[in-house]
């Protein structure tokens, strides 16, 4: 099948909703003749025009409200922050106005927004540019979270992004953009809410998802190779989460570790590890154990960033820990 | 100017609204009948009726905590505004969103809103929208003089000048917000100075003239309409309420009030429109009847209207 | 012992600070001459002047910034939001400056910064006048997050906040205000970072915090009615959480119950339920539960946020279910 | 305007300290020597030079992602931010910082921040601090033009406005924000006269004249120190890098760099020393040849200090 890179797969979903939608419109900093910070934008502004794809000035609470403004009117706006840190300046718009709006007034509105961000760390960008925030969106009710893993999600995500009526956060790991895979050459889109096993398995269960997936994968052949035989769950979807395939999962398997590259407390891994508490405790022989960053921002020094992010090793020692099994 | 019969007529009628909805909720609030919060327009109706006079159905607004008078002055239905602050299944928003946030798209109404100045760029991508889709249509974005502190008022007039967009923003400066004097936190007179930010026209108007609003809004929303861009238009006017209802008025001069209700906007305008002959002190007499009976059977109707379920609390989350 | 209001422990509680230290400033808004929307600094104005308790315009993430470079520079602010819905404007002050500006620059300056502000529903205050936004800070490192739920544990919480050299977010329940307690005339401060066992209890722990403990209060005390003993454990401290006080609390009765107001995904009662899915599921002799708001926006009208918002019998309920026990 | 001839020599040496360690921050980072990103200042060295030189030690300053500029101009230490951008534990911040987060207090210097425009508040906040302390510091807070389309911009002028606070804000305004030409998403021409919003003076200047930048900011530093308030300060200079190393030049026509390094602040500086009888040639050349020694020193020390040890890690979180 044919390949792509991650950033080409976005430009390529984004090019298709808008010849397929007149009023999927673009906006966000750099994103015109610049083509994006990630160059997730190129080739858009020359084939679509400035009425299209719309370069604004850094105002991101801003811009962001306008997103709000402009889905409820009828545009389907599609909005591109050049760093999901940063979303904290533009988070009143997206968490009190695009999350509340349909509800709060009865259903008489839709919000058709889309909000692309590049989170995560591993590139010694310094505590103001490796977050992942999306536990804190996750929290709200109204907002849906996706995180693709792969070019093949990327762009199957994306679309149904675009023609979902409802505000989506969709964050795209930085580390991914250059990473190539398999992308259909025919239309398809993938289902918002579903996670996918990237890995079968039926000693212990990997929840799991965006850059962590790679991990992970790589983490269940290194155990693979020591008899262990994970089970990784790449959620995709971080709300609406798929809590029936995480339970499925551990109901089969017994055993769960979360892992995410983002801080602990109050996350998705917490999430993930107090619905297997509530819903399937008698299935698990054993702890849950979480491989998350460690609790401090994330340090510029590659040697510091490297001991605060989580690793494969982790991971490995994570599944070694579940199973009470001494690491080798 | 010269401004249609009808027109006038429409600025008396909704001014009188407002004033006689506005002095009913402050009633059936005090008897308990009400949740939550309100906060009073009554003082300020020339401004929201007066921008909204210059305006077509299709047009949009966007408005704040205090809501009300923009509603009513956009042609919103009492009886289905007073359903929303019971709490009833029948109001604009299923009694799901209350006096702070109501919403009726039909009408162009894209909100109230209980976060100050979220209302400024909700309007700027409205106007954004209008400019997109080409339809011709305009954003009056109202807001007070302590919102245009807020950084998003900095943020969205700088992307409508630069674009163009066709939004009239209206800041309703009464001077305060909530208890602070807001001279004490902004070292300029004039909020309307702050449109040279956004190369865009900035104007002072009285806001207790409904004529004066309506002519300064015509030309904004002209100009937004023919594509020559945004207008920040500045009304000076007085809240004859506090804050919120229940709160008391420990912060205000007694005089300041007493001088801004003398000036009040609605007697002015009614002895104008009788004085030009645009109708008789019978007319007069007969649309303020007319508004009474229909504020009376909006209260009927609201008292008279079921509870939503509560399980419906549940529903119109997702599109 | 004498009692005060909770909005009076508070006040008293700023006044003995800033007696104790001239660096102790406030700023906000209305919080002069008006004394703040819930009289938590009422009389500070006058006994204080103008240039420790500073009326600021309507300028949240302008004034939280100033916090932020006034911490930084000698001076204590606390500062207070009128309602904390709208921290989302000032978020960027919190998560991205306050929480991480000591760490990043290797610890050459200190955060003693204190932000206090109003949550919770119950008031048919509408979907932007009624969240608690707890969760989404605790999950940030470098940021303390203190919920309490008596006008005692508010003074002596407050004080140790301003004498804290960190970032300490403060959160009042709305519906506390006008409880009164008992506070001691002496001085006195609490830890941050301590649980209070509410009741002591054999056969189920709630952990709960704020609002809540009295709705747990008074579930624990139906439940007693019937046989059942519960032990109601207040966090008091959400970030950090007090896990040896759940822990040990958990492994004495085998049974957990997490009660908390606002909504379930990522949230304390998420991390609360993980922490113990990792350090004590040997112990569980039953499912968790969660008590918690239903994930929609917080409706105006009283019967539907009645139906949004946990109540006492949800808690009772969620014991029963806990215990596998039929209700009664 | 007098100025002292060691203040003279001051902005010299430091401008050539400036463009001395940019150049080299930008041969060690093309060598791959530096982790993470950098931004350049080169070509608006008289920018932070001239206004720091009119300050104190003792006085703040707060800058941005494109920090290296100030903190030199405010007496750091190349040998320290250096060791700093290597992610070394003897940096500035013990390699935690990197280039987008280097702070130094003691020499004021309240941190480069890799969000834009959050250095304002921060810079507002240090002015009310100094203040209340009645300790006579003066704050001088460095943003640039697309930090200006910033909400907390707006925010942080009017509180400085409406309380005097000892503030110089200094908009860098090199028309470029990463690959967008402000002037397509900004209407009017001068960010100074947005200070008409706040009732502060709002002043241009050549940014790329270290006198007139001198001048300005000393008036600026004079008013605010004496309790007059705030001023703020346009200095129109440009960047001669791309905005970060490594990024393709796709966007800026090349005549506009070229003019711009035609005008570089430097040399001419540097011959009016010599022709006021300042300095002499050779003392010009002593000047460089010791800010080069220095900076071969910083980058050796740089290189030669040990990483932090990974355990470091979880310190520094908590006071
Ligand atoms: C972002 C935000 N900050 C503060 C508040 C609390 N608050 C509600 S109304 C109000 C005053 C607003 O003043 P103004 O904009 O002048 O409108 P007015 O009430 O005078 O009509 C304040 C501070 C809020 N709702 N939202
Ligand atoms: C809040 C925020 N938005 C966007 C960015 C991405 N970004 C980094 S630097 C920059 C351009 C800033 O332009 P300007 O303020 O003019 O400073 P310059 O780089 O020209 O010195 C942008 C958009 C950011 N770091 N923070
Ligand atoms: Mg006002
Ligand atoms: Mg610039």
């Amino acid at each position: 099948m044919r390949q792509l890179f991650y950033n080409q797969a976005i430009a390529e979903a984004l090019a298709e909703e808008m010849r397929r939608d007149q009023n999927v419109i673009l906006w966000g900093i750099d994103i015109g003749p610049y083509g994006g910070a990630n160059a997730c934008t190129k080739g858009l502004y020359e084939q679509f025009g400035p009425s299209r794809v719309i370069d604004m000035p850094v105002s991101e609470l801003g811009y962001v409200g306008m997103g709000v403004g402009a889905a409820a009117t009828g545009i389907r706006p599609v909005i591109e922050l050049q760093f999901s840190d940063w979303i904290t300046l533009a988070s009143e718009m997206i968490i009190n106005q695009a999350a509340k709006m349909r509800y709060m007034f009865g259903g008489v509105l839709q919000m058709p927004l889309v909000i692309r961000a590049p989170v995560g760390g591993y590139l010694s960008a310094g505590a103001q540019h490796s977050n992942s925030f999306e536990s804190m969106f996750s929290f709200v009710p109204g907002i849906k979270v996706i995180m693709p893993s792969t070019p093949y999600e990327a762009k199957g995500l994306l679309k149904s992004a675009i023609r979902d009526n409802n505000t989506v956060l969709f964050f795209e790991h930085k580390k991914l953009y250059a990473m190539k895979g398999e992308v259909p050459e025919e239309e398809y889109t993938l289902p918002i809410g579903k996670a996918d096993i990237k890995r079968p398995g039926s000693d212990v269960t990997i929840v799991t998802y965006a850059y962590m997936v790679g991990k992970s994968l790589a983490a269940a052949e290194t155990l693979a190779r020591q008899g262990v035989d994970c089970e990784v769950l790449d959620l995709r979807t971080i709300d609406p989460m798929d809590r029936e395939a995480v339970l499925a999962s551990v109901k089969k398997t017994g055993h769960l570790v979360v892992a995410q590259e983002t801080w602990r407390d109050c996350s998705v891994s917490s999430e993930v590890a107090a619905l297997v508490a509530e819903e399937a405790v008698d299935y698990l022989d054993g702890p849950v154990v979480r491989v998350t960053a460690k609790d401090v921002p994330i340090p510029f020094s590659p040697v510091l960033e490297e001991y605060v992010l989580p690793k494969e090793a982790d991971i490995v020692a994570a599944v070694n820990k579940v199973l009470n099994r001494v690491s080798v | 100017m010269d401004i249609p019969r009808e027109t006038l007529l429409l600025i008396y009628e909704r001014m009188l609204k407002i004033r006689h909805f506005e002095d009913r909720v402050k009633d059936l609030f005090a008897a308990g009948e009400l949740p939550g919060f309100v906060h009073l327009y009554l003082g300020e109706e020339a401004v929201a009726v007066g921008v909204c006079a210059a305006m077509k159905d299709s047009d949009y607004i966007t408005s704040t905590h205090r809501g009300h008078g923009h509603i009513i002055a956009k042609g919103g239905d009492m009886g289905c505004m007073m359903a929303e602050l019971y709490g009833k299944a029948t109001g604009y928003n299923k009694g799901k969103g209350g006096s702070m946030h109501i919403a009726y798209p039909e009408l162009g109404i894209l909100g109230a809103n209980g976060i100050v100045s979220a209302g400024i760029p909700i309007a700027t991508g409205a106007g954004m929208s209008a400019m997109l889709r080409k339809s011709g249509q305009v954003v009056a974005c109202f807001f007070g003089d302590g919102a245009s502190n807020e950084g998003t008022f900095h943020e969205s007039l700088n992307i409508a000048g630069a674009f163009n967009l066709p939004v009239v923003y209206v800041c309703e400066n009464n001077l305060y917000a909530v208890g602070t004097r807001q001279s004490q936190v902004r070292k300029i007179e004039d909020i309307a100075d702050r449109a040279v930010s956004y190369g865009m026209p900035g104007v002072v108007v009285d806001g207790n003239d409904a004529v004066a609003v309506y002519e300064a809004a015509f030309e904004a929303v002209d100009r937004a309409r023919s594509g020559e861009g945004p207008t920040l238009i500045e009304c000076k006017t007085y809240r004859w309420r506090t804050h919120f209802e229940g709160e008391p008025d420990t912060y205000r001069p007694p005089e300041e009030l007493a001088a801004w209700i003398k000036r009040e906007p609605i007697a002015p305008y009614r002895k104008l429109l009788i004085e030009q002959g645009v109708m008789s002190e019978a007319e007069a007499q007969a649309i303020e009847k007319k508004v009474v009976a229909e504020l009376d059977a909006g209260v009927e109707y609201a008292r008279s209207s079921p509870l939503p379920t509560p399980e419906s609390a549940m529903a119109d989350l997702w599109a």
